[in-house]
């Protein structure tokens, strides 16, 4: 769709400046076009960003689209920011798990997988911004439910939480029971 | 205890809570964790608790509390055991829920290994910080706040206003009698400060009764004194009318910067 | 410089994620080039944005650089962060009609005519720039004068204020009368 410049450029500008994620339901809307045309210029906009000369990249996180960098280019920006890229601490990665996987889930029952009190591992990551907080559960106490963020998504190079890696063990059904039961 | 058994190899430091402590040493003796055999573990477990005490490191309850359960677990195989085998069925074994558990948590474990390989693999995007304010404001036309507001409602605006004026609800409400002279000339001068092109001494009247006739004319006098307004009268017989001074404003922002 | 991929694409990177605009020495230092190397990168992504499929601008501040976008797809950007027309209150629509008609004027005779404070409405009429400050008073305090803006007279197709429409006061005073008498 090489006559479709104008649109695609206005596609770009909008991947450019979009706060969250934007769909091509939302993109087609903005630039008048039908959303498969808008698709196809998506597309073809995710593919001239493959370039090696290309620093920009369109990432796909859930169900929209937005501009950033290319995670290898990381650590310029990291240069950049003076800031060397910190890896989550291994207490705060055994929650992060905990919470992607079971989400929404409360600390309760965080702390009962772990067998061990998370209270602060799960404060860092809800500063983070990679866990937040998503409601709260009926029954005593009402406590807290947390899920995960879109920033958790981006952080660990996933477009959905779809794409998080199988579990392995088939304990894992039967120990979400009993975990309910000693709440 | 054997002679000789080795102390379990462990780095302290590294554990995240009882749990790993436990699935460390499991892995360690390499048998599947249904077939541990529990009396060692448990024995391994306090040792390494105790150690972990010697090295004055945090030992948190939940760690004490996962040993007296692996003890209580180890008491009842040196138990003999009061009914024949074949009725036992899996779920009266002692050690399910605790091995469940221990299932679970390692499949946590595995996942979180996942999730820092992703993380520490290939660095991650970056994203502009985006400050919807800013755009917001960078708008060369900006949203019309006006939008379906014509000349007839802000006419009717001021129009709303002047009848507030006029009908000088606190006035109203209150019986003039209990009014006082300052209440009324500023009751007063609100309207004639509406009323650039002056306004007539009967207008300002609203019930026309005796005390409200003197209350206004005192109130006209004191404004007149004040400099707040000025009258005029073509001949004695016609009628007083009063105009706002410049001075009335510039004591109302007076009042206003108290 | 087709040989400068890598280097190229961390330019864009960078320029991407600037919050501030980049000078080429800053630049230069981050992706490990010499200026001019670094200055002529810039240059050539600065052409390539040109073309008109791209959404894109390398805006120059001062002596920096970031990437922006082309002002001529601002209407798209408008559309996508356009808010939900929110009306004017009441309150602030009687403050506009005051201060219209009676302008310039203060806060304190806006106040007194109102018989209410009326603060918070002037503080948002400003805001959306129907009503801007337009000078001091003479005399004690020298309040602030406001008056209508630009934007005023074109929302109702004003060349200038005096073809407001007049008030006729005296048709005001009477409908007040007959409004008081209907009540």
């Amino acid at each position: 769709m090489l006559f479709r410049e104008k649109e695609m450029a206005a596609l770009e500008a909008l991947l450019f400046v979009a706060k969250d994620p934007l769909t091509i339901e939302t993109l087609a809307e903005l630039v008048d076009l039908a959303p498969h045309e808008a698709a196809e210029l998506v597309q073809e906009l995710e593919q001239k960003y493959k370039a090696s000369e290309h620093g920009l990249a369109l990432i796909r996180i859930n169900d929209g689209f937005k501009l950033g960098t290319k995670p290898e280019l990381a650590p310029y920006i990291e240069a950049l920011y003076k800031q060397p890229a910190q890896g989550l601490s291994a207490a705060a990665l055994e929650v992060l798990s905990i919470i992607a996987y079971k989400q929404p889930t409360t600390r309760g029952e965080i702390d009962f997988l772990r067998g061990v009190q998370s209270d602060r591992a799960v404060a860092t990551l809800v500063e983070k911004g990679l866990v937040k907080e998503v409601g709260r559960k009926d029954g005593p106490g009402r406590p807290v439910l947390f899920g995960t963020t879109e920033q958790f998504l981006v952080h660990f190079g996933l477009s959905s939480l779809s794409e998080l890696p199988s579990l392995d063990t088939e304990a894992f059904a039967e120990s979400a029971g009993t975990a309910e039961e000693e709440e | 205890m054997e002679e000789g058994h080795r102390l379990p190899y462990v780095e302290l430091p590294a554990f995240q809570g009882p749990l790993d402590l436990l699935l460390h040493l499991i892995q360690q003796e390499k048998v599947d964790i249904w077939d541990i055999p529990i009396a060692r573990i448990a024995d391994q477990f306090v040792e390494v608790v105790r150690e972990m005490e010697n090295l004055d490191m945090e030992v948190t309850s939940e760690f004490l509390v996962l040993a007296a359960q692996l003890l209580y677990l180890k008491s009842l195989y040196l138990l003999p055991k009061p009914k024949p085998e074949k009725e036992e069925t899996e779920e009266e074994d002692p050690r399910r829920e605790l091995l469940e558990r221990l299932l679970a948590y390692r499949s946590f474990k595995q996942a979180a290994e996942v999730l820092a390989s992703y993380e520490s693999a290939s660095g991650h995007p970056y994203f502009r910080e985006i400050d919807v304010e800013e755009i917001i404001s960078s708008f060369s036309s900006k949203e019309d706040p006006l939008t379906e507001v014509g000349f007839g409602d802000l006419l009717e605006a001021f129009r709303r206003v002047f009848e507030r004026a006029e009908q000088g609800e606190e006035i109203q409400r209150i019986a003039p009698e209990a009014i006082t002279i300052e209440e009324m000339a500023q009751d007063v001068l609100r309207r004639v400060v509406l009323h650039a092109k002056g306004i007539r001494f009967q207008e300002l009247l609203r019930f026309n009764s005796r005390l409200e006739i003197v209350m206004a004319f005192l109130s006209v006098l004191e404004l007149l004194k004040a400099g707040k307004i000025r009258a005029e009268q073509p001949s004695v017989r016609s009628e007083i009318t009063v105009f706002p001074t410049e001075t009335a404003l510039q004591d109302l922002d007076e009042d206003n910067s108290k």
